[in-house]
């Protein structure tokens, strides 16, 4: 590996961290206009963080160290899901430490630290919404598992780097076994970002909340940390399913000018992703939790079934 | 023979053994006397299980080596041998053992149950037998030991015999024990094909005919399978593990589960020379039942030790999942798969023993400090008891297969495994992986939701007895035992190229390849199995980037910003008065299992009315396989009791008929 | 000499308790006799091993490597059983349960029991081995009623009509070999030493002989108490005193046994046929199957270790009945074992039915609290029984199952399918009277618990390790069974 | 020994070996108790004679010894015994019988035909002048043995046993010239030291259910 690739492997983690709380902004924006509403501005998020920073930590009493590490822990994670996720390259120096499988392992993780968290201090929320959470978990992380298997067993391998490039520089190739995915991975990652059907980040309505619930103690940096991974993780999930289902754009080599395609390449494909995802919040209402298995045992499904298909179809290509 | 004056690692090993023997007999001396039995036996118990592993690992880079004792039957003395499988299991019992004596000399209280030197005999004895298991090399030293193993676990189980329920969990599993070793004795007697050769020699020379083999295969998988916990002969396991002191508990699940798993290898790639691959897709499947099984069942436990124990069934289902694998591989000829597939099921041996033992022995903590295995009745502890906790949590990741714990590891070298499975030239396997495939990562997930329940419910929140307040953290050879064990987890979990390179020793045997070549090809730091452009995976890169940013993150903050912090009561979104009676309970987080499987549980509901001045909740979960399986079975055994109780009937008349009448059959018959 | 010793204590011992067994050390001179009967044996056993087969008495009387072994297992056993029966009777005498005089019955009658047992070992004339036979169930029907409650006599009573028309048919087989043998022996009393017959097996007339065994067979199986001869079996022992139920078990099983597997011999010689062997295994494995389901009915713990007696008798024939070197090895390994486990348990339930006072399992609780040896004892003994190892009934069930596996595979899962029952059923009613709290009282005598000890440390040697020269012992014995 | 005697004597032994199945026979329709004695004592007549019988034709000197001993054990002394049992238990009822008796006689009859069968073979073989007797005596060992499934009290049962070995000893005698006299002797003391216990028995029976009723004796079951 040399320089540049170093180079851009930080880029790329770089621009995640900044592109991140953006692209909230940006989600928020088009569902606002799709309601008739006023839009907030689209650096609202920004100021957000930066108020949060500034305003001190209410710690509840019992509140165990393991609470006050695990908002940096979930940072932590995110930034390493945007450095192993191509949106920039393909060519990470980083990306072989960890492939999708061990993608998936790190969502988990992050996923697990903030269910503790939530049972920490001991409030009913709390454990609520953790139970929830992992409830969401159990179903969605072998959902998006299967959804890497199938483009695994299309490019044989499980690199996600590897898969890119088969995906976007091999002739060009129809694989209806994607199509299941695609669906399979859009209704995955609503429910992973805490969105409507799933979830809905813009209440504080006890019973529906899941996400919420888990970080209602948070305040301050923390909670900043908290909103900010969580915005990380909506970047990561949109940069993945542009990168298996619209690979095109991401260039395999270094160099500035790759880099100078990359960049508007990726804003632009964020948006119009944005855009829909706004869309699809706005047309599809709140369901019950106990929707939410039903949900996503379908998406599971569509998962497996992507699977066969590939079986079926396309053992030849 | 151990002919010469070289010191060969058998003959240390079995040196090793003896002295567990005489350390437990040392412990009825001074059966009462605590000092000495828990300060002064069990420590030295630990030392040479430290030496044991140490042993096998030499032996994992010798030769194999053969010893005859002059003991055992006349025609049938004890063969003993060790090569890198018994090699490879006498490393996780010394490891794990180790631990676990280390943190028993600590636990063992005054006037509990037997006394302490009875156990430390038992105990010692457990040991003992378990590595004579995995080193006989004739039916007969095999059994004597695997019974030996499954006596001495029984009476540790039932050291505490004055609760009847106990009692009950002692027998029951006693019995299956009894009823699988029967299973092996009559494996064996087909493995030895007529030839009256009971040696392991005599049985791999022995060419086995297909049917025969089948037969010999099906009965050492229902044999061991009993004592493994397979479904659907799992039902001892959860009565037994809680019912056990916690260190005999970690040591039952640790590493006697892996005895059977052991012996299943042994039969299976070394006495047997064909390996059919339906037998793979057999055990795949009833691996795959027995680990949803296990970890849908652990998500709805109240028990903490309970629930430890379906997740051991769950894993021994993971374990047998990756066998069926590589069995399925070896019967199509593909070396180099059923290469991976071996090699992801032994490290997942290793891992579990590892973080099991290290949770099992957590519980012992908790239990000796709070009294109550009850989940109802925990919680906060890691404030009271943080080396318990923290320990805890390293064995929690590890349990639930997250990166960069050892869990993740065996399971990401197994859905490796799966994702090759397209090269298999059969259709309706090349069909059903995937579907199996799923299920494994769902087992995964799920057993991610069962260690978030069990970590969150007994060490964060708020304590949900007054009692809890005064719970004392873990005495010092306690946490020492704790720490080497979770310091196993990280290893594991951290260096995989290197075990991986100790376990090519292993598959090469027994499957004719390995990894090790392929993983030390991606460099100590990347665990590429078979290329990197493939696969690839280092825990350590994953863990320093998370330890980086994490410190970066801290630090940024910290300059850019303040570190004010704010004591207060918890927000709630404003709820006034809160208790910590509101947090969820054990039941309350298995709920939404519950709703999703129900079909799999035998659930009998009692829900309050609303008009209830003292609103009552209570759910019971079973398991259907009691009433589908196990009493028809006692129903006609206790038929057939009836039956032959008529012959008896007090009649003297009718005694002599039988007799009379036994005469003129036998006439009758001669003539 | 040691062979006129070893008949000839016993007798005396019988005499002299006739007359002093209600004094206070008759218990003891009971002891001693049978220690000095231990060491004739012991002589006589050296000599064997020395010298080889011996007859004596103008052939009257003939010692050969598979008697000599029962000859020292029946001393050994009687020995310990008198040992104790020492504190036994001596609670049960405070009790009140018998008077002085019964005592001397007692004492008296063992010796003598003792007596008929080695002389029907030792003798070498048929005609004398069913005498001795008779003699011995005279002997413990007296024994067996000794208490004189309706259940002994009625156990007494059923024990002495049962074994008495087995015992007849015996006889009858006796005659109908006496009448195959004498036209080749000439009819003078030669005809009946098993040593001629066993010379000359090869010409004796196939259909008398045929004939004969199966007379042999029912007689003598009634005592061994194959199925469905066995009914006397499990009240005689339930209702006599301890010790009784010990050598019964112990000893008087095997001894008729041994008749059978005398006359197998004969029948095989002269048959050129499985036949004998094809009968045996046939009342072997129903004795087996049937004695396991059994097991798990039993209230009364003597009662339920009769059965368990009777399904390792099944077990023993169904190896001779295989009759090849190994199987045949199994059978007399598995008489040793089993005559010393299943005493030692004898004795423990003794000191247990004693200590709580009844017999009744579900009012035996929690031994292990009163007195952890006898429960101890219990709990190692049951679990030998059952075939655990590192016992040495595993060794012999073992070797039994193996050559079952190579000869009889058919065999094989049924024998396997009756021990699993047994277990469920045997353990699942001993591991509450062991373990639990208890309902049991202390006894002014101290418990003989050296016997239970003894006996199992010997059955735990034999499952790890036979000493060659018994292993060579067993061997010689097992070759000319066949 | 002209062969005339031994056909003559072949002939009476035939002739008393009848008697005897007839008498077993009569047994075993037989109702009262003290006749039943009777009988088992005439049984044992017929068996002296005929193994005085044999003794004189066949020269056979322990024979002699063997007759006196049944004579003096079997006609004389267990009788006696048996009587005196009745007087001191004072039982004077009769002997009542689990089957009815013509049942009980047709089975004999068909146990009759069995034995005769099993004998022809071995009789064929059988050297001695009494060849055919063999068969009978099987005959009355299972028809004794009948006899003791089929009664109810006690006392009869005892009888039957005693007339199975009545007929052992008359197969001992006619097949085979007599066992081996140590033999012989032992199996006599043990038949008297039996009938000594038995007796005993019966008492302690007595004292216990106040009848010899075996019916009392069927407590010992598995429920």
């Amino acid at each position: 590996m040399s320089a540049t690739t170093v180079i851009l492997q930080l880029l790329q983690v770089v621009v995640g961290l900044a592109l991140a709380p953006l692209l909230a902004g940006w989600v928020n924006q088009c569902r606002t206009w799709l309601q008739n509403k006023s839009a907030p501005p689209l650096w609202q998020p920004y100021r957000q963080l930066s108020k949060l920073f500034h305003k001190e930590v209410v710690l509840a009493h019992d509140a165990s160290p393991l609470f006050r590490a695990v908002p940096y822990i979930l940072v932590a994670c995110m930034a390493l899901a945007c450095a192993i996720i191509p949106t920039l390259s393909t060519d990470l120096p980083f990306a072989p430490a960890a492939d999708a499988i061990a993608l998936v392992g790190i969502f988990a993780l992050a996923r697990v630290f903030i269910a503790l968290a939530g049972m920490d201090i001991g409030t009913a929320f709390g454990s609520l919404g953790s139970r929830r959470e992992m409830l969401i978990g159990f179903l969605a992380e072998p959902a998006l598992l299967m959804v890497f298997f199938t483009a695994s067993l299309i490019s044989r391998s499980t690199s996600l780097a590897t898969i890119v490039e088969t995906l976007a520089h091999r002739e060009f190739a129809i694989y209806p076994s994607l199509a299941f995915a695609g669906v399979a991975f859009t209704m995955v990652s609503l429910a992973e970002n805490a969105r409507v059907p799933v979830d809905n980040p813009a209440t504080h309505l006890e019973l529906t909340m899941i996400h919420e619930a888990m970080i209602l103690e948070y305040s301050g940096r923390h909670l900043a940390l908290v909103e900010w991974s969580a915005a990380l993780k909506l970047y990561a999930y949109s940069c993945l399913g542009l990168a298996l289902f619209f690979p095109w754009g991401i260039p395999e080599g270094v160099g500035l000018a790759n880099f100078a395609v990359a960049v508007p390449a990726l804003l632009g494909k964020l948006a119009i992703g944005g855009f829909l995802l706004a869309l699809i919040e706005t047309l599809s209402a709140k369901m019950r939790i106990f929707r939410a298995p039903e949900f996503l045992g379908t998406a599971f499904l569509l998962a497996v079934l992507g699977m066969l298909v590939h079986f079926l179809l396309e053992k030849g290509i | 023979m151990t002919a010469g004056a070289a010191w060969l690692p058998i003959d240390a090993a079995v040196a090793l053994a003896a002295c567990w023997l005489v350390l437990g007999a040392a412990g009825l001396f001074a059966p009462r006397n605590l000092a000495y039995v828990g300060r002064l036996l069990f420590p030295l118990g630990a030392l040479v299980a430290l030496l044991l592993a140490a042993t096998g690992l030499a032996a994992l880079h010798a030769s194999p080596q053969v010893m005859v004792l002059a003991l055992g039957l006349p025609d049938l003395p004890f063969h003993l041998r060790v090569d890198s499988l018994s090699a490879l299991f006498l490393v996780l019992l010394g490891g794990a053992g180790a631990g676990i004596s280390i943190y028993a000399a600590g636990y063992f209280r005054p006037g509990e149950g037997t006394a302490p030197g009875l156990q430390c005999l038992q105990y010692h004895l457990f040991l003992a037998s378990m590595a004579f298991v995995m080193m006989a090399d004739d039916a007969y030293f095999f059994m004597v030991s695997w019974e030996t193993m499954a006596l001495s676990s029984f009476f540790l189980v039932t050291s505490d015999h004055r609760i009847p329920e106990i009692r009950r969990a002692g027998y029951l599993y006693l019995l299956i024990a009894h009823i699988g070793a029967i299973g092996i004795l009559l494996s064996f007697g087909v493995l030895q094909g007529g030839s009256g050769d009971y040696t392991f020699a005599g049985m791999r020379a022995q060419p086995h005919a297909g049917w025969w083999a089948s037969a010999a295969f099906g009965l050492a998988l229902f044999g061991f399978g009993a004592k493994a916990g397979l479904l659907p002969l799992h039902v001892w396991l959860p009565e037994a593990h809680p019912a056990a002191p916690s260190p005999v508990s970690a040591m039952m699940s640790g590493v006697m589960l892996k005895a059977s798993i052991y012996g299943l290898l042994r039969v299976t790639f070394d006495l047997l020379q064909t390996q059919l691959w339906w037998w793979g897709v057999i055990v795949l499947a009833l691996g795959l039942l027995t680990a949803l099984f296990g970890v849908i069942f652990s998500a709805v436990q109240t028990d903490m030790k309970r629930l430890l124990a379906y997740s051991s069934i769950e894993n021994i289902g993971l374990i047998l999942v990756a066998y069926g694998l590589a069995v399925t591989f070896r019967g199509f000829g593909m070396a180099a798969l059923a290469a991976l597939a071996l090699t992801a099921m032994l490290y997942h041996c290793l891992n579990h023993a590892a973080f099991k033992s290290l949770l099992f022995l957590c519980t012992g903590s908790v239990l000796h400090a709070t009294r109550s295995r009850s989940l109802g009745r925990l919680g906060g502890l890691i404030h009271r008891m943080p080396w318990v906790a923290w320990l805890a949590l390293v064995g929690v990741l590890a349990s639930a297969g997250l990166p960069p714990g050892n869990g993740f590891v065996s399971e990401w070298l197994l859905l490796q495994g799966f994702l090759f499975t397209p090269g298999l030239p059969h259709g309706y396997v090349n069909m059903l992986v995937p579907v199996a495939a799923a299920a494994v990562a769902m087992t995964a997930a799920l057993s991610g939701y069962v260690m978030v329940k069990f970590f969150g419910i007994v060490f964060l929140g708020r304590p949900r007895e007054e009692s809890l307040v005064q719970a004392h953290d873990a005495g010092t050879l306690e946490r020492i035992g704790l720490t080497w064990l979770a310091a196993l987890c990280l290893l594991l979990g951290l260096a995989p190229v290197a075990v991986i390179g100790e376990l090519d020793r292993v598959t090469r045997p027994l499957v004719g390849h390995g990894l090790g070549e392929a993983a030390r090809a991606g460099g100590w730091l990347l665990l590429a199995p078979i290329d990197a452009a493939r696969a690839s995976y280092s825990p350590l890169l994953v863990l320093a980037a998370i330890a980086a940013v994490f410190a970066l993150a801290v630090m940024a903050v910290h300059r850019l910003y303040h570190r004010r912090v704010r004591r207060a009561d918890p927000w709630d979104c404003g709820f006034p008065r809160q208790t910590a009676r509101m947090q969820d309970t054990a039941e309350g987080f298995g709920q939404p299992i519950r709703q999703v499987f129900e079909p799999f549980f035998r659930m009998e509901r009692e829900l309050p009315s609303p008009f209830d001045a003292t609103p009552r909740y209570r759910v019971t979960v079973a398991d259907h396989l009691w009433h589908w399986l196990y009493l028809p079975i006692a129903r006609a055994a206790e038929f057939g009791t009836r039956l032959v109780a008529f012959l008896q009937q007090g009649r003297i008349a009718v005694y002599l008929l039988y007799s009379f009448f036994t005469l003129l059959a036998l006439l009758f018959f001669i003539r | 000499m040691e062979l006129t010793a070893v008949l000839a204590l016993p007798l005396i011992g019988g005499m002299v308790l006739a007359l002093v067994g209600h004094r206070r050390p008759a218990a003891e001179i009971n002891a001693a006799f049978s220690l000095l009967t231990l060491f004739a044996a012991a002589a006589l056993t050296a000599r064997v091993i020395a010298g080889g087969p011996l007859t004596a008495y103008r052939q009257q009387f003939f010692v050969d490597s598979l008697n000599v072994f029962l000859v020292a297992l029946t001393a050994f056993v009687g020995f310990t059983t008198a040992l104790f029966s020492r504190p036994y009777m001596r609670v049960e005498h405070d009790h009140g349960k018998l008077t002085a005089l019964r005592l001397r019955l007692y004492h008296s009658m063992f010796q003598l029991f003792m007596f008929t047992m080695l002389l029907a070992l030792l003798t070498n004339n048929m005609g004398i081995l069913w005498v001795a036979m008779e003699a011995a169930t005279l002997t413990t029907v007296l024994l067996v009623s000794l208490y004189r409650t309706a259940a002994s006599l009625e156990a007494a009573w059923k024990y002495f009509i049962l074994c008495g028309v087995g015992i007849a048919q015996a006889l009858f087989g006796t005659i109908l070999l006496y009448f195959a043998a004498e036209k080749l022996l000439g009819s003078e009393g030669s005809a009946l030493l098993w040593t001629h017959l066993d010379t000359v097996k090869a010409h004796l007339e196939p259909t008398v002989l045929s004939l004969a065994f199966v007379f042999l067979l029912v007689g003598y199986g009634t005592k061994v108490g194959l199925v469905p001869l066995h009914n006397w079996l499990p009240d005689a022992h339930a209702e006599g005193p301890t010790p009784v139920s010990a050598v019964l078990s112990g000893l008087l099983l095997n001894v008729a046994l041994y008749a059978v597997v005398r006359c197998k011999v004969l029948a095989d010689g002269a048959l050129r046929s499985a036949l004998a062997g094809q009968l045996m295994m046939g009342f072997g494995l129903l004795s087996v199957v049937v004695a396991a389901f059994f097991l798990s009915r039993q209230k009364d713990v003597k009662r339920m270790f009769a059965y368990s007696s009777i399904e390792h008798m099944g077990l023993i024939t169904f190896a001779f009945g295989m009759g090849e070197a190994t199987a045949s090895f199994a059978g007399l390994l598995h008489m040793t074992v089993h005559s010393l486990t299943k005493s030692a348990i004898f004795f423990a339930v003794g000191h247990a039915a004693q200590k709580a006072g009844t017999q009744v399992m579900d009012n035996i609780r929690g031994l292990i609290k009163i007195n952890p040896t006898v429960g101890w004892g219990l709990m190692l003994g049951t679990l030998a029984i059952l075939g655990m190892p590192p016992f040495g009934v595993f060794a012999s069930e073992f070797l039994i199952l193996t050559s079952a596996m190579r000869q009889q595979p058919w065999a094989t899962p049924i024998l396997l399918m009756a021990l699993g029952v047994a277990f469920a059923a045997v353990f699942g009613k001993v591991q509450p009277m062991v373990f639990g709290d208890t309902s049991a009282r202390r006894l002014p005598h101290p418990p003989a618990i050296l016997p239970v000890f003894v006996h199992l440390a010997l059955v735990l040697m034999l499952g790890l390790w036979i000493p060659p020269y018994l292993a060579e012992w067993y061997r010689q014995a097992a070759k000319f069974i066949g | 020994m002209t062969p005339a005697t031994v056909s003559i004597g072949a002939q009476f032994i035939n002739l008393l070996a009848a008697v005897l199945l007839l008498l077993s026979f009569a047994m075993l329709s037989q109702r009262r108790i003290l006749s039943l004695i009777d009988l088992f004592a005439m049984q044992g007549a017929v068996l002296f004679v005929s193994t005085l019988v044999v003794a004189f034709t066949t020269g056979q000197v322990h024979l002699y010894y063997s007759a006196t001993l049944t004579l003096v054990l079997k006609v004389l002394l267990l009788p006696w015994i048996l009587h005196r049992l009745i007087r001191r238990l004072n039982v004077k009822w009769d002997v009542e019988t689990l089957i009815n008796i013509p049942t009980t006689m047709l089975v004999g009859i068909v146990l009759v035909i069995f034995a005769f069968n099993l004998a022809l073979p071995i009789s064929e073989l059988a050297g001695t002048i009494t060849r055919s007797t063999l068969g009978i005596a099987l005959a009355t060992v299972m028809l004794s043995f009948l006899m003791m499934i089929t009664r109810r009290k006690a006392v009869p049962q005892v009888i039957g046993f005693l007339a199975m070995e009545n007929g052992l000893f008359f197969a001992a005698t006619s097949a085979t010239y007599g066992m081996p006299m140590v033999v012989e002797l032992g199996i006599a003391l043990d038949v008297l030291v039996g009938m000594i216990i038995l007796g005993v028995f019966f008492f302690q029976i007595r004292e216990q259910f106040d009848s010899l009723d075996i019916r009392h004796l069927e407590q010992l079951r598995e429920e």
